[in-house]
């Protein structure tokens, strides 16, 4: 096998490029000039295609039985400070590398038209191009964050991120508040500034942690770490490592979002445009839980094990608070934020019960639930640019108006309450069961999730799209055929991986056998030997 | 006499000049203060340069003068200007910048 | 009784004298000084010879090829090895010649060079009576709105003295952290002090607030160094001696000749700790740590920017480098006496300058309290007693000075009626009306957030991570609570700027001369090479972390 | 031949897809496409029935294994079918019920401009269900399970400008989904018991597990089958599932859907066996629910409501005789077939009644139509017959069976669940007289009546071409809603005489559900003249009420009982106070909690610091001599301090 993947590290840094190319492409955005503003979305959506293909070149290279690390790279960087730009993926990373590559051209597409200038500023002021080239800058951060297996590589990107997010989501508002509205414009900037300190503050507290990592074990290499970890080298005191792995899971808690850290989110999916939104809780938030799969557990075994109980009891209750507070949404993007903070509750649970089914459920969480959001959220945006509203009791009938459009977000719903058939079911039903298998009691009241879930979701689709028509909605046109060819791909997307996970499976499954055995834990087995 | 107690003085001289830098409103008389402080510290060079029975303290003595003669015209120099302009010496007006 | 028993009674025979030997002093390596000092004599003949109207480009001419020559001539040590291997004490014992003084010095005199650009900068202001103007005054000496200012307005005067003053400062800020001695230590202090209270007393615009500033930076500054003096004398009578490596000796206990007066002092350890702690007061009180704080925020916002940048910038350097000296070199037998006191300070300094900070409207006062909370990080760094500590403090100390004069040289540019726009209100929306420098002032903020990728976070990763290794833990704790804190408000500026509609009536933003442009790129250049590619510098700050003694 | 099995689903499947995704140049041809493809699965069906009846009774059973679905570690769900006896059962009945169905709405949804979409509806509708018959695991069949949820929600609310129709397929839904929290939690159970989730595995090793654990599996079940087959506490949402049209009532919440959870129960037989427990809840479920909805139906003037509470009664009376185990298990399915046929043909007879009468659905405006829609008045009257158990119909073998049943589970048990049987019968028979009364016999009352009262919008778009408030004409529905009509009337006349000749039913599925002949305490000739008694006794009471005497037009306010019987027993009430208000109640305040607590803390530290920051801000006093005094204060501070650490 080491030979296998020394025959696939031969060749071209694919990983760097993959993130390099979004980079670069986001210069160029950034650099068309003002008047050119269709050929710099054009540039931005051919550089994030581009990317994708190069998505699926990893997708294929990468082989699930090889080694834990693939395709890795490693150049001396920052000496002084032990830090070297070493890349590497496991079978976790490139699904969400995928995702992340899949979701930003419809982020792009579905954007198009959210920051064309309302009236004609300065020359030199050039909002559309700022935008794409934002959004290209966040891919290719975090797609970098995915791939870094040096702990410092990767909070440098951790914290990096949140500067185009802050400006993605504090400078481009709802096409619907922009015109010269002040509330808006403060509502707008508070969020963005509530969504930078939360995470800021995150992640500082983690930079201790991570300087008290270097101060232990000398290095911010994993496998440095993880050899020394074998050898018996590094040896924690326990203190210690519980204070580190806090430190660190705080960061991740704060970016996930996990209660009570989470009420940044449904300020930030609110005030920022729906592409932004799918952004920050598709893709953004997704490194927070992966970085708890990759870092915290493979770090800090005991320490995870240690804080467990603790972990799962908080996600239980995002999961059965975050369905509540939906429920009490009057704002259709704020509805979403709080299901969301319902589904990361599951993923977090997931992670933390510590089964392959749980870990292997929560990957695939990650990637159904960044789909199915993105659907949703899509629609939504799609539905708001039209009323220019974001209140559910300023819709009603909209089905009897644009039926393709009631559709799209009927399904979208449907995905989000995880109905079997569709991708977030599998995932969900994974998380459940490998939680219930250690405990059967946290298992059972998350249960309760999928009906809340359907609650909120039915409701918000009887408001908005059933009953009489309402007058400011009668004239709404049906779906663009630049929506539809948004939200078409990804709801085949939701039925195709609902019916056959399995291409998923198999790439995730031996990366989480890997994390479980960091943290030596074994699945449970049944009492009673089935007969076959 | 036992030089210890020129440091004794040295030091007295020292506080009265802080206490002086302190409690006096007039930017001329505060300078002087600090000249007062300067000229204790000198006191303390020359009694230890006696005590240790090297020049050392006296050699420094001789550049602290310099430097407050120095000190003297920047200061001067600069309370005159403001004089100049506000019609008082005293410190307290000069309080546009706060908080 | 015999005759000469008689004549011994009231005359002793004299000891033939002994020739005195010559000083030895090694021009070669204390070239950069030298040549700075007199730059800066031949500065104020110009003034004395030179037609005024010509003065100016002469001024700048001179200055800028001193710093020029000064810096190659460190390069040139450097490069010969005295930052290591050949490092020594020069001049007697007055002047140490090593990594720390090398680096720091080279430091001083980038700073000063872009000190000197922005001095000279003088498209900013609108031209009066067809002059061009800089943001010095006219004529110092008159009073401002008076017939004699108005008079030397109109003849084109210009404060062309502030070239030679800033030399004079940049000169002894070149000593101070290669003093080898208290002495040297203290006239160097007083060298680089007073060309900057003057510096501060004559800003073209609002000249009283700068007069106030120049009154307050000078009274306190005396005040400082009288206590500095004073702990001096003191150190000087524990040890009998000032010289740095005599001290050290005795307060390891490791003096060769021991005579009867100095056993005697030696035992009185209230001497030394005293002497000490007056000392270290006086060079906290040019870093600007609390409590010795209070100076910054005033002189900050009084002193004309130009002034402030380059103050804010070198004699954070040179006072820490100094700080450094005296900590590693001679106290540090004392370890366990300082640290615990350097531990209070740093924290109340981290934590007082980033919350004061917080509710900050004038941008040069917020840049103000920001510097103090950077002391605090850099003292974070002091205290790790570590050569990892010493590096990173040099690195943080470089990375840090470029940010900050890149900043105030953005601030000079945003002007409205009154001059500087420093009010933050006036700021709003200026994201709107010139991206680009609105973008260069946000990278300078976010590297004074320390976000990473830009120096800011480098240097404050290096700190925390010596501090962390050092056993300062609890410190880095602290650090990164107060960096929270200390975002709130680098983040409110940004918002301000980019995120709120500009006012109809908000200020201009003044198209600079090269001299500005150059200090900016440079100021934004360095903040991002030492953000993304920092380990050549962290190389170098390594191999400068050795002190000599 | 198994491979014909995956065509089972696919043919409805593809049929859905076609239409939904169709666009409306299939709005033409798009119902014949549905209906076809139903037809299609139906023919499957047939020709894998004569295949199985080729075969000896053991090797009956087929399997097709598709493909892996999840693999993770030790939980391997399949995509993998298995036909059965029970499946085969249920896959003739709902594809063949279905295919009649479809036709028949071809005619009733004839005015509906979104027609094409109804029939994806359906089709959708029969793929799931047969998936959920032809699953062989839990996991698949729980697809299913929640894929027919989907499709009634779709079809309930098929007129979603009706706000009411909205609502209740919300309702339904929601109701459903705590039913199949109850399944999934039985899956992970089954996870964590077995190791599995396969029929097979399970149900053959529940002899190895604790008592307890297939007791908490079994309950975990019935709790699924409460909510699919609306059996109290989960029985609320089948009343307003009436809201859609009425085709959608006829197959979903009569034939096929609604008897669900009596397949899963039965299917697990086994689990249910080794749990006496279980096996007790579930009768005592069956026996409440079947007096329920008898009562229920007796109170309802809304014909489709009244044959709603019939239905969840009769559903009773399945869960009932699937609780007995072996000697019920057969009589719950042959129940259930025969009650497809005769619900069915009811649903569609009133469906007719409706379309002749302007949609109205008040019996209370009928009356007399005997003369003017006689196939309508015939097929509705054998319907009528077979399920009060008149003798020698369908429903008279099937209930019959199970009252006896009843009786055999021996001890007191045995004469409580008899006698509750025995009640239901003869409510059965007054409601179900008083609804054949009231609608075909008496006075017109429907003639100068203002249909559709203005305060219940008119449902069916057919509203919209007659005048809404016009006098109705009444009419005979056209052939190709007849047709169907007559071929159920004919399967509820004959399929229980014929499923009873030689106790073929019982040896048909004696190798699935395994059967034991129960013998109760009296002899069968007793309980069947009982039988007899008590209908005769139902049907006379309802002849006295509303043969004898007119019937008011507007329904007199009734006993209490009658009252609560209309408002469902009060169940909605209280579902109304306790939950919705008071979930409303619980989301409001959390909303406020999050905004205040939550966030306030955040919020409150933030400005707890600035108030610190302006405090000390005030230090900064401007005066010179104040700093001088802190750097006094500092440098003191700081030699002491120094003094301190080496403590001279």
């Amino acid at each position: 096998m080491t030979t296998m993947s020394q025959v696939v590290n031969a060749g071209f840094p694919l990983l760097t490029v993959t993130a390099g190319l979004p980079a670069v492409g986001a210069i160029a955005t950034a650099a068309v000039p003002a008047a050119r503003r269709t050929a710099a979305k054009w540039l931005a959506l051919l550089v994030s295609l581009a990317t994708l293909v190069l998505a699926v070149v990893i997708l294929v290279r990468f082989e699930p039985g090889g080694d834990r690390y693939q395709l890795n790279e490693s150049h001396a960087w920052i000496a002084d400070f032990g830090v070297r730009y070493e890349l590497g993926v496991d079978g976790i990373a490139v699904a969400l590398i995928a995702l992340t590559a899949l979701l930003i051209p419809f982020v792009i597409l579905a954007g198009w038209h959210d920051a064309d200038p309302l009236e004609t500023k300065s020359s030199r002021w050039r909002p559309t191009q700022g935008f794409f080239a934002l959004i290209l800058a966040v891919e290719a951060m975090v797609i970098l964050s995915f791939e870094a297996t040096d702990v410092f590589l990767f909070y440098i990107f951790f914290e990096a991120m949140l500067i185009p997010m802050y400006f993605l989501i504090g400078g481009f508002g709802d096409r619907a508040h922009q015109h010269g509205d002040k509330a808006a414009a403060t509502q707008r900037s508070y969020a963005a500034v509530k969504f930078l300190l939360y995470n800021l503050v995150g992640g500082l507290i983690m930079l201790a942690a991570v300087i008290g990592l270097y101060v232990v074990a000398g290095t911010f290499s994993l496998s440095e770490i993880a050899d020394a970890r074998a050898s018996g080298n590094l040896d924690m005191a326990t203190g210690t490592e519980r204070w580190l792995f806090l430190g660190f899971f705080f960061a991740f808690a704060v970016k996930a979002p996990l209660w009570p850290l989470h009420t940044w989110l449904p300020n930030a999916m609110g005030e920022a445009t729906a592409p932004v939104a799918v952004l920050i809780t598709a893709v953004v938030d997704k490194v927070g839980t992966f970085a708890m799969l990759r870092f915290c557990l493979q770090l800090f075994p005991e320490a995870s094990k240690w804080a467990t109980p603790v972990i799962l009891v908080l996600a239980l209750i995002s999961i059965i608070y975050g369905a509540l507070l939906a429920v009490g949404q009057r704002d259709i993007k704020r509805l979403v934020a709080y299901a969301s903070i319902s589904h990361f509750g599951f993923i977090i649970m997931g992670i933390f019960a510590m089964t392959t089914q749980g870990q292997s459920g929560a990957t695939l969480y990650m990637v159904n639930h960044g789909i199915s959001t993105a659907a949703l959220m899509l629609v939504a945006g799609f539905l708001i640019s039209r009323r220019g509203s974001r209140l559910i009791a300023d819709y009603g009938g909209v089905q009897k108006v644009a039926p393709v459009l009631a559709g799209t977000f009927l399904i979208g719903g449907l995905a989000t309450l995880s109905l079997p058939g569709l991708a977030p079911f599998v995932s969900e039903f994974l998380v459940l069961v490998g939680t219930f298998a250690r405990y059967p009691v946290i298992g059972i009241i998350a249960t309760f999730g999928i009906v809340l879930a359907a609650l909120y979701t039915l409701v918000l689709y009887q408001r908005t799209m059933t009953g009489p028509v309402k007058a400011e909605v009668a004239e709404m046109p049906d779906l663009k055929l630049r929506e539809l060819v948004v939200v078409a791909p990804l709801i085949a997307l939701l039925i195709f991986l609902g019916v056959y996970p399995k291409p998923v499976t198999d790439i995730v499954n031996p990366a989480v056998q890997h994390t479980m055995s960091d943290v030596q834990q074994k699945d449970p087995q049944p009492d009673v030997e089935a007969a076959k | 006499m036992n030089p210890v107690n020129y440091l004794y003085l040295a030091a007295l001289l020292f506080t009265i000049g802080a206490t002086g830098v302190l409690i006096r409103r007039n930017a001329i008389v505060v300078f002087m203060c600090v000249e007062l402080m300067l000229n204790a510290c000198n006191l303390a060079f020359v009694a230890f340069s006696r005590m240790h029975g090297n020049l050392d303290g006296q050699i420094i003595a001789f550049f602290t003068m310099v430097v407050a003669a120095a000190e003297v015209v920047v200061g001067l120099a600069i309370i005159v200007s403001l004089f100049r302009t506000r019609h008082s010496a005293s410190v307290d007006d000069a309080s546009l910048m706060k908080l | 009784m015999s005759a000469p028993a008689v004549h011994s009674l009231w005359t002793t025979a004299a000891e033939p004298i002994s020739k005195i030997d010559a000083p030895k002093i090694e021009y070669g390596q204390l070239s950069p000084t030298l040549i700075v000092i007199g730059a800066a004599i031949v500065g104020v003949l110009v003034e004395a010879f030179v037609p005024r109207k010509s003065r100016y480009h002469v001024q700048l001419f001179v200055s800028v090829v001193a710093m020029a020559a000064a810096f190659a001539a460190v390069v040139a040590l450097a490069a010969g090895g005295y930052g290591t291997t050949k490092a020594h004490i020069a001049a007697m014992g007055a002047i140490a010649v090593d990594g720390p003084s090398l680096f720091l010095q080279g430091v001083i005199l980038l700073t000063g060079l872009i000190g000197v650009f922005t001095f000279a900068e003088r498209r900013l202001d609108p031209a009066a009576h067809g002059n061009r103007v800089d943001s010095f005054a006219a004529q110092a000496a008159s009073v401002p709105g008076s017939e004699s200012e108005q008079a030397a307005v109109k003849a084109g005067f210009t404060t062309t003295e502030a070239f030679p003053l800033l030399l004079f400062a940049v000169g002894g800020m070149l000593i101070f952290p290669a003093a080898n001695d208290l002495l040297t230590l203290f006239v160097a202090l007083e060298v680089f002090s007073l060309p900057l209270y003057l510096l501060c007393a004559v800003a073209r615009r609002k000249r009283l607030m700068s007069q106030e500033a120049a009154v307050k930076y000078f009274l306190l500054g005396a005040f400082a160094s009288a206590f500095t003096l004073f702990g001096i004398a003191l150190l000087y009578g524990y040890a009998g001696s000032v010289s740095f490596a005599t001290i050290a000796q005795v307060v390891d206990g490791t003096v060769p000749d021991v005579n009867p007066a100095l056993a005697d002092t030696m035992g009185n350890d209230a001497l030394l700790l005293v002497g000490a702690a007056m000392v270290v007061m006086g060079l906290l009180f040019k870093v600007g740590a609390v409590p010795f704080h209070m100076w910054t925020p005033d002189v900050y916002q009084g002193a004309p920017t130009p002034v402030t940048g380059f103050m804010a910038a070198a004699t954070k350097v040179a006072a820490f480098g100094a700080l450094l000296r005296l900590l590693y070199v001679v106290l540090p037998g004392l370890r366990w006496d300082w640290r615990p006191v350097m531990w209070g300070v740093a924290i109340v300094t981290m934590l007082g300058g980033a919350i004061v900070a917080i509710t900050q409207t004038d941008i040069k006062r917020m840049l103000a309290y920001s510097s103090i909370a950077h002391a605090g990080f850099i003292l974070a760094g002091v205290i790790a007693t570590t050569p990892d500590g010493v590096s990173s403090v040099l690195f943080y100390l470089a990375a840090y000075s470029f940010v900050t004069l890149g900043a105030f040289a953005v601030v000079t540019l945003v002007r409205d009626a009154g001059g500087e726009a420093t009010h933050l209100s006036k700021w709003a929306g200026l994201g709107r009306r010139s991206p680009l420098v609105a973008a260069v002032f946000a990278v300078f903020l976010l590297a004074f957030a320390g976000i990473p990728l830009t120096s800011g976070f480098a240097g404050k990763f290096a700190v925390f991570k010596a501090a962390a290794e050092g056993g300062a833990a609890p410190l880095v704790v602290i650090g990164v609570i107060s960096s929270a804190i200390a975002a709130f408000f680098y983040i409110r500026v940004i918002v301000l700027m980019f995120f709120s509609e500009p006012k109809p009536e908000g200020p201009t933003v003044a198209v600079p001369s090269p001299l500005t442009m150059t200090a900016i790129a440079v100021g934004v250049a360095v903040t991002l090479v030492l953000g993304v590619a920092p380990q050549y510098f962290l190389d170098l700050a390594g191999q400068a972390g050795v002190f000599v003694r | 031949m198994e491979n014909l099995i995956a065509l089972l689903v696919a043919a409805p499947l593809l049929g859905a897809a076609v239409l939904l995704c169709g666009g409306r140049r299939l709005d033409a041809v798009g119902h014949w496409i549905g209906t076809v493809l139903a037809a299609v699965s139906f023919v499957i069906g047939i020709v894998l029935f004569a295949d199985m009846l080729g075969k000896g009774p053991e090797e009956r059973t087929l399997t097709q294994h598709l493909f892996t679905w999840i693999p993770v570690g030790d939980f391997q769900a399949e995509i993998g079918f298995q036909l059965d006896q029970l499946s085969m059962t249920f896959v003739l009945l709902i594809s063949g019920v279905g295919s009649l169905i479809h036709l028949y709405s071809v005619g009733y949804m004839e005015h509906d401009e979104r027609r094409r979409r109804f029939f994806g509806y359906l089709n959708l509708f029969l793929a799931a269900m047969l998936l959920l018959v032809l699953a062989d695991n839990y996991l698949l069949l729980y697809v299913g399970w929640e894929g027919v949820g989907l499709a009634s929600y779709l079809l309930i609310g098929f007129w979603q400008h009706k706000p009411s129709a909205a609502t209740a397929a919300k309702k339904a839904f929601l109701v459903n989904r705590v039913g199949d929290m109850g399944l999934s939690i039985a899956i992970m159970l089954m996870f964590t018991t077995f190791g599995t989730f396969a029929f097979g595995p399970v149900l053959a090793s529940t002899g190895d597990a604790s008592e307890g654990m297939l007791t908490a599996i079994g309950l975990m079940l019935l709790l699924a089958a409460c909510g699919k087959s609306a059996q109290v506490p989960l029985q609320s949402w089948l009343g307003d599932a009436m809201e859609g049209p009425t085709p959608v009532s006829a197959l979903i919440h009569a034939a096929t859907m609604v008897t669900a959870g009596v397949y899963l129960i039965v299917r697990s037989a086994d689990i249910f066996n080794a749990s006496p427990d279980a096996q007790l809840v579930t009768t005592v479920v069956g026996a409440v629910t079947l007096l329920f909805g008898a009562i229920v139906g007796c109170a309802k003037d809304d014909i489709k409501k009244a044959l709603a509470g019939s239905t969840m009664s009769q559903i009773g009376y399945m869960v009932l005789a699937a609780g007995l185990g072996p000697i019920g298990y057969v009589f719950a399915i042959m129940h259930l077939v025969t009650h497809g046929f005769f619900k069915a043909g009811l649903f569609l007879g009133a469906g007719s009644v409706m379309h002749g009468m302007n949609d109205e659905v008040d019996m209370r405006k009928y009356g007399g139509l005997r003369k003017y829609m006689p196939i309508t008045f015939v097929t509705f009257g054998l319907g009528y017959l077979a399920i009060i158990g008149f003798p020698g119909l369908s429903g008279f073998f099937s209930k019959d069976k199970i009252i006896e049943a009843a009786f055999a589970k021996g001890g007191t048990e045995g004469w409580i669940l008899g006698s509750v049987a025995l009640l239901g019968a003869a409510i059965t028979a007054y409601y179900m007289t008083r609804v054949m009364l009231m609608t075909f016999f008496g006075e017109e009352r429907w003639r100068n009546q203002p249909t559709a009262s203005p305060d219940e919008p008119s449902a069916e778009p057919a509203a919209e071409h007659h005048g809404a408030h016009a006098e109705p004409h009444p009419h005979e529905s056209p052939k190709v809603m007849t047709i169907p009509m007559i071929v159920l009337a004919v399967g509820s006349v004959f399929a229980g005489g014929f499923f009873s000749i030689g106790n073929r039913f019982e040896h048909w599925l004696e190798p699935v559900t395994g059967y034991k002949h129960g013998n109760p305490p009296v002899s069968a000739l007793t309980v069947t003249l009982s039988t007899m008694v008590v209908l005769v006794i139902g049907a006379g009471i309802a002849y006295a009420q509303y043969g004898r005497r007119p019937v008011p037009v507007v329904a007199p306010r009734g006993s209490l009982l009658t009252r609560a019987a209309r408002r469902d027993l009060l169940q909605d009430d209280f579902n109304h106070v306790v939950l919705v208000r008071g979930g409303e109640h619980l989301t409001r305040s959390l909303v406020y909690v999050d905004h205040t607590l939550v966030d306030g803390v955040v919020n409150g530290t933030a400005a707890s610091v600035g108030g610190l920051s302006g405090r000390l801000r005030r230090l900064q006093n401007g005066y010179a001599r104040s700093y001088a005094v802190s750097m006094f204060g500092g440098a003191a501070i700081l030699i002491a301090a120094t003094l301190l650490m080496r403590g001279v």
